[in-house]
């Protein structure tokens, strides 16, 4: 079962990343760029009877070591046709 | 706006950390009820982090006088003059409750903080050291915390571009659910041209530099001075997340701008932000000052006055300019890429008034804000102590195999290498620093001289906790005597006191008691305090019901630590000294007095597990004449290492003798054969700790040269063997009691920390 | 021969490069801001290490388009020489005007050590007064300095002699062990067709002096001058 | 207009930050999870016309900064109810 977490930087926490690539996005040219977030995208395969079970452990793996919950948010995502790259 | 605001009650201020007692002593001062934004600014201001209120009467003992100290206590940070013309500015700070929170972004915002700090005043940072306690690193949680901290700091360190050249790292039970994380840095600036913290010049404007505000924080000065509970979580502020990249091109505008002449006065926003900076710049001006809130730049929207004053958004400072220059300041920090925003004035009067959307939010005397009340609290000694100093360690069983018991202590995870940590520490940049992490001080050279300075910091909780005046004299004597070590003339002394409530009068006993021992070591080495930082309430509250053995509140204080950085002069940089033995066939001398102790070694805690004993005796005139004979010897190029006897004793100090500078030397250690003085029992007299003690090497060929100059030094000291083979050898009472390999004390020297964290 | 040593924002090794230049090798030289693009009264410019931009977006991006960046390709095909240490390299690769790319240690820690490098060609400006087989040693100072090249790409690398140095051993073995960072086949530093850009991870400005640790940084740059100094004063070892 | 991008190293590029973290879930008892592979995410908020036309200026972003095509893939989505998180 294939499914994908994203995982931003809380509201109010400062994105130096984002804040970073915006300026130098702006610097080059694309002034029609109006805010720019950076956060993590983590794509996991994982064995479960049904996607309900896949999405409850993902979750757990997010709020034991994926997100670090005092800075970061995350939503799960099922990721449909989509395959996992190969490694 | 108004609307909106809490009404200001006494429930209210306590809320935000002010007692009955401070806020009638409020509404007295201004003659009338504080306002909602006017509660905050006193609350952040007379917290205990901004205003010392329990710590203050204690620090005044401390001597801050000297003829080359340029700036004491009092400033962003202090100056000592090194000669040449140049003067090195330089300051210890604690970020101990943010780390436990957020371990990477809580020690990376710690490095923040203290670069503003000696940037601020005008100086270019050349060093950093970091000086780390965790519980032990074989527990998972504090792994994640070592390995978040450590992170924290190389990212913020290395990407700012200033080395992280020394430091320690030590473990201990007491610290696991309270770390502490203390940085020092080190910054070189002409001698005259060192800036200050001051608002003066009415008329002048005031400017906000650096990254926008956000909500980061709010509190952290409050948090700061609370103890860990239960209820933390709940009481979080939004934490704050370090900008090392903001933080160079703050650097590098600031040092343009000051260059310009068009600074008049300049401080970093640290904890309580730009409520701290708008009472303390004109507080010391005697001036006051006038800020409109509406022109901060901002990262959210709604921002209410309250919030834009308390915010511990990071990278910003206030900086106050010469009138009609105000241009020439905003290139400046254009060309840096940086706002740089004039949010108000220097005034006449001596208040400080803040408007937002033109409103008048707040109308305060500054030197109210800045004149926080101070507190005498009674103390006295735990009732415990008598009975943990009472313990006799001569009455433990000693080691069936010494050599192995040596073995044991290298790989201690306190006394094992440090290099998981450093190798990931840019420890070169500015190419200065001639002695690198791993001997007892890191040197730097000062361009354009001959002169090199000494940096080392020390700190023994366990000694402190044992006897905390002697243990915080000790902590002074060994951070010197590195720096001695080392070839510098110690001139200047920082600390971070690390300890538990100040309101627990135990807590405060060990604080006080800190302070003389810390006094008494700098009058006799004759080094000035030249500033500090005191970090209180590092205490967990246990669950309910469990009581730790040795205290009945309930509450668990971290050793009382109080860590003492040292910076020192070498007037000619080609003749330093570092710790390791450098070849075969030279002779080894002990330098200093007999008394070691076995009480609070880290022998009886690696191999009895017990924190408990008496301290050697410390003789500070005996310590000064050992130091400065030392300094002697290496100056004059008649010593080829020199080695401070600190953890583990003598058998340990011989050891890292051996094996530290395989690195430095192409890859292999150097052994040793001596013979140790019978007189004691042989675990007391090998692993026995006491100060004023230290190992070097001579040349035979200098053998003559030294032993005069060691005559004139009137210190006590003797040959006590010679380098060379692949083993450690110690002879006791015609007998070899230790016969180990070099190789294998490397292995666990090198491993023992290392292990835990792979 | 006229240096010229650029500033980015976040830049660090900038005042290293600057000090050698000028004490060391007492050659002329001078700061160039990251927006110039006149690099004329230049012969040879150095992108020196530090964090441009942060690299918050990925190691020496940003700056890779720079406007001096941009005027650099202008100033190779004049003749002029790039030298780009640690984030200079970085950017470099970033730019185009070096193969690869330079991703996050395997480690996935920093590291700052000292490193063995096996010199593999000595046909470029800045190796010509070095033996092939060499030995330098140099410290690094980087978290994302694992040299990545697709098959093909490291391919024509090596059969035009691009890989100028290889992590190696004391003794001058390219084996694991002495790879600080993964690099693909130990490489440590890369050359550009003609020779005459040059990037590598370690930094050369903090091995030129005795006090420092060692001076096998310096070889560099006498290799360098070795090629402009028409006196006969440069002798191939 | 909201877009997301995500980028991904190309398959057959060794994702040395998925497999740790991998690793380190196995250690927590994840012995469930199959494959776990590490990028970014990016969200950007761009003014445009059209969605066409947000989507090309995003697709030259990645191609003249956000991604470097020697390492990673990126796809690009439109972000259709969700709101860009405030800094
Ligand atoms: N956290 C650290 N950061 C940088 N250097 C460190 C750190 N911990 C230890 N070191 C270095 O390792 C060496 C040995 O440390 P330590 O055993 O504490 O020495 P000492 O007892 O002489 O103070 C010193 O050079 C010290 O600077
Ligand atoms: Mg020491």
């Amino acid at each position: 079962m294939k499914l994908r977490v994203l995982i931003r930087l809380k509201p109010g926490i400062l994105d130096v990343q984002g804040a970073a690539v915006q300026r130098a996005l702006a610097g080059l040219g694309f002034a029609d760029l109006r805010d720019l977030r950076v956060g993590k995208l983590i794509e996991i395969d994982v064995d479960a009877a049904t996607p309900g079970a896949a999405r409850q452990r993902v979750d757990e793996m997010c709020r034991k070591l994926l997100a670090n919950t005092i800075l970061e948010d995350y939503t799960i995502e099922a990721i449909e046709a989509e395959r996992l790259a190969p490694r | 706006m108004a609307g909106t605001e809490p009404k200001v009650t006494l429930d209210l201020a306590r809320g935000l950390g002010l007692t009955a007692d401070e806020y009638d002593r409020i509404i007295q001062r201004l003659g009338r009820e504080p306002s909602y934004t006017e509660l905050g600014l006193f609350s952040a201001l007379w917290s205990e982090h901004c205003a010392y209120k329990h710590s203050r009467v204690f620090l005044s003992r401390l001597p801050t006088r000297a003829p080359h100290l340029l700036q004491g206590p009092g400033e962003n940070a202090g100056a000592v003059d090194i000669g040449d013309g140049w003067a090195v500015v330089f300051k210890m700070e604690s970020h101990n409750h943010p780390s436990f929170i957020e371990p990477f972004q809580g020690a990376a915002t710690g490095v923040g903080g203290i670069l503003r700090d000696i940037f601020t005043m005008g100086a270019r940072p050349i060093a950093i050291l970091d000086s780390l306690r965790f519980g032990d690193p074989a527990d998972a949680k504090t792994k994640h915390l070592i390995n978040g901290v450590v992170s924290g700091i190389s990212w913020y360190g290395n990407c700012f571009g200033c080395p992280t050249v020394g430091g320690e790292i030590a473990f201990a039970p007491e610290y696991a659910g309270n770390p502490l994380v203390n940085v020092m840095c080190v910054g070189l600036v002409r001698a005259d041209r060192i800036h200050l913290a001051r608002a003066e010049g009415v008329g002048n404007p005031v400017f906000y530099v650096g990254n926008k505000t956000g909500r980061d924080g709010i509190h952290g000065a409050t948090m700061a001075s609370a103890t860990f509970d239960d209820e933390a979580e709940a009481k979080r502020p939004t934490v704050q997340v370090g900008d090392p990249f903001t933080e160079k091109l703050l650097l590098e505008a600031c040092l343009e701008a000051m260059a310009t002449g068009a600074v008049v006065g300049i401080q970093d926003m640290g904890a309580a932000g730009l409520a701290c900076c708008t009472s303390e710049m004109p507080a010391r001006g005697g001036t006051g000052m006038e800020v409109e809130l509406s022109a901060v730049p901002q990262r959210e929207e709604g921002m209410t006055p309250y919030e834009l004053l308390l915010s511990e958004s990071q990278e910003r400072m206030l900086l106050v300019g010469a009138k009609g220059r105000e241009d020439e300041l905003r290139r400046v920090f254009a060309k840096w890429e940086l706002d740089a925003v004039k949010i108000g004035e220097v005034t006449g009067g001596a208040d400080l008034v803040v408007r937002h959307r033109g409103e008048e939010v707040a109308h305060v005397p500054v030197e109210a804000l800045t004149d926080a009340p101070t507190y005498e609290k009674s103390y006295g000694p735990p009732a415990w102590l008598a009975e943990r100093q009472a313990l006799e360690p001569l009455c433990l069983p000693e080691p069936d195999d010494y050599g192995e018991a040596l073995v044991r202590l290298m790989g201690s995870p306190t006394i094992a290498s440090k290099e998981w940590a450093y190798r990931q520490y840019d420890q070169q940049v500015g190419t200065n620093t001639l002695v690198l992490p791993g001997s007892d001080a890191a040197v730097l050279r000062i361009k354009g001289t001959r002169r090199a300075i000494a940096i080392s910091t020390d700190g023994s909780g366990r000694q402190v906790f044992l006897d905390p005046r002697r243990g915080a004299a000790m902590a002074v004597c060994e951070a010197a005597r590195n720096v001695s070590c080392a070839g510098g003339r110690p001139l200047g002394v920082t600390d971070c006191m690390n300890f538990g409530s100040p309101e627990r009068p135990e807590i405060l006993w060990q604080f006080a008691e800190a302070i003389e021992g810390i006094a008494e070591a700098c009058r006799a080495l004759e080094v000035p305090v030249v500033g500090g930082n005191v970090s209180f309430y590092n205490e967990t509250v246990q669950a309910k019901g469990a009581t730790s053995p040795w205290d009945s509140s309930g509450g668990t204080a971290i050793l009382p630590t109080p860590i003492i950085g040292v910076v020192g002069v070498l007037e000619d940089a080609s003749r330093l000294g570092t710790q390791w033995f450098k070849a075969a066939g030279q002779r080894i001398a002990l330098l200093g007095p007999d008394g070691v102790s076995l009480g609070g070694s880290e022998y009886l805690w690696t191999l009895h597990d017990r924190l408990a004993g008496r301290l050697a005796p410390l003789d500070l005139e005996v310590e000064r004449r050992v130091q400065s004979a030392v300094r002697a010897a290496v100056g004059a190029g008649l010593v080829t290492a020199a080695h401070d006897c600190a953890e583990g004793g003598l058998a340990v100090t011989l050891a890292e003798g051996a094996v530290t500078g395989a690195r430095a030397n192409g890859g292999v250690g150097v052994g040793c054969e001596v013979t140790v003085e019978p007189g004691r029992r042989l675990d007391e007299t090998l692993f026995g700790e006491g100060p004023s003690r230290v190992v070097v090497t001579v040349e035979p060929a200098r053998q003559r040269e030294f032993e005069a100059l060691m005559a004139e030094s009137a210190i006590p000291w003797r040959w006590i063997g010679t380098t060379g083979g692949e083993r450690l050898i110690v002879h006791a009472s015609g007998r070899v009691v230790v016969d180990v390999a070099v190789d294998r004390i490397e292995h666990a020297w090198r491993s023992g920390f290392e292990r835990h964290m792979a | 021969m006229r240096f010229g040593v650029v500033v980015f924002p976040g830049t660090w090794s900038d005042c290293d490069f600057h000090y050698v230049i000028s004490e060391v090798i007492r050659q002329p030289v001078k700061y160039v801001w990251h927006r110039d693009r006149n690099l004329a009264d230049l012969d040879c410019v150095v992108l020196p290490g530090g964090f441009s931009y942060g690299d918050y977006l990925r190691a020496g991006a940003v700056a890779g388009k720079s406007p001096v960046v941009e005027a650099l390709r202008e100033f190779v095909a004049n003749g002029g020489y790039v030298l780009g240490s640690c984030n200079g390299f970085q950017i470099l690769c970033e730019a185009g005007l070096l193969p690869g790319v330079l991703m996050r240690n395997e480690c996935l820690q920093y590291r700052c050590q000292s490193t063995n490098l096996l010199v593999e060609n000595v046909e470029t400006p800045f190796t010509r007064g070095l033996r092939a087989g060499q030995v330098l040693t140099m410290p690094i100072s980087h978290g994302e300095g694992k040299y990545y090249a697709d098959a093909p790409t490291l391919a024509a690398l090596k059969a035009r002699q691009g890989i100028v140095f290889r992590y190696a051993t004391v003794e001058g073995q390219v084996v694991k062990a002495a790879n600080p960072n993964g690099s693909v086949e130990n490489i440590a530093g890369v050359v550009n067709e003609t020779g005459a850009v040059l990037g590598l991870m370690p930094h050369p400005e903090r091995a030129a002096e005795t006090a420092m640790g060692g001076t096998d940084g310096l070889l560099l740059f006498q290799s360098l001058l070795g090629t402009l100094v028409e006196d006969g004063t440069f002798l191939k070892r």
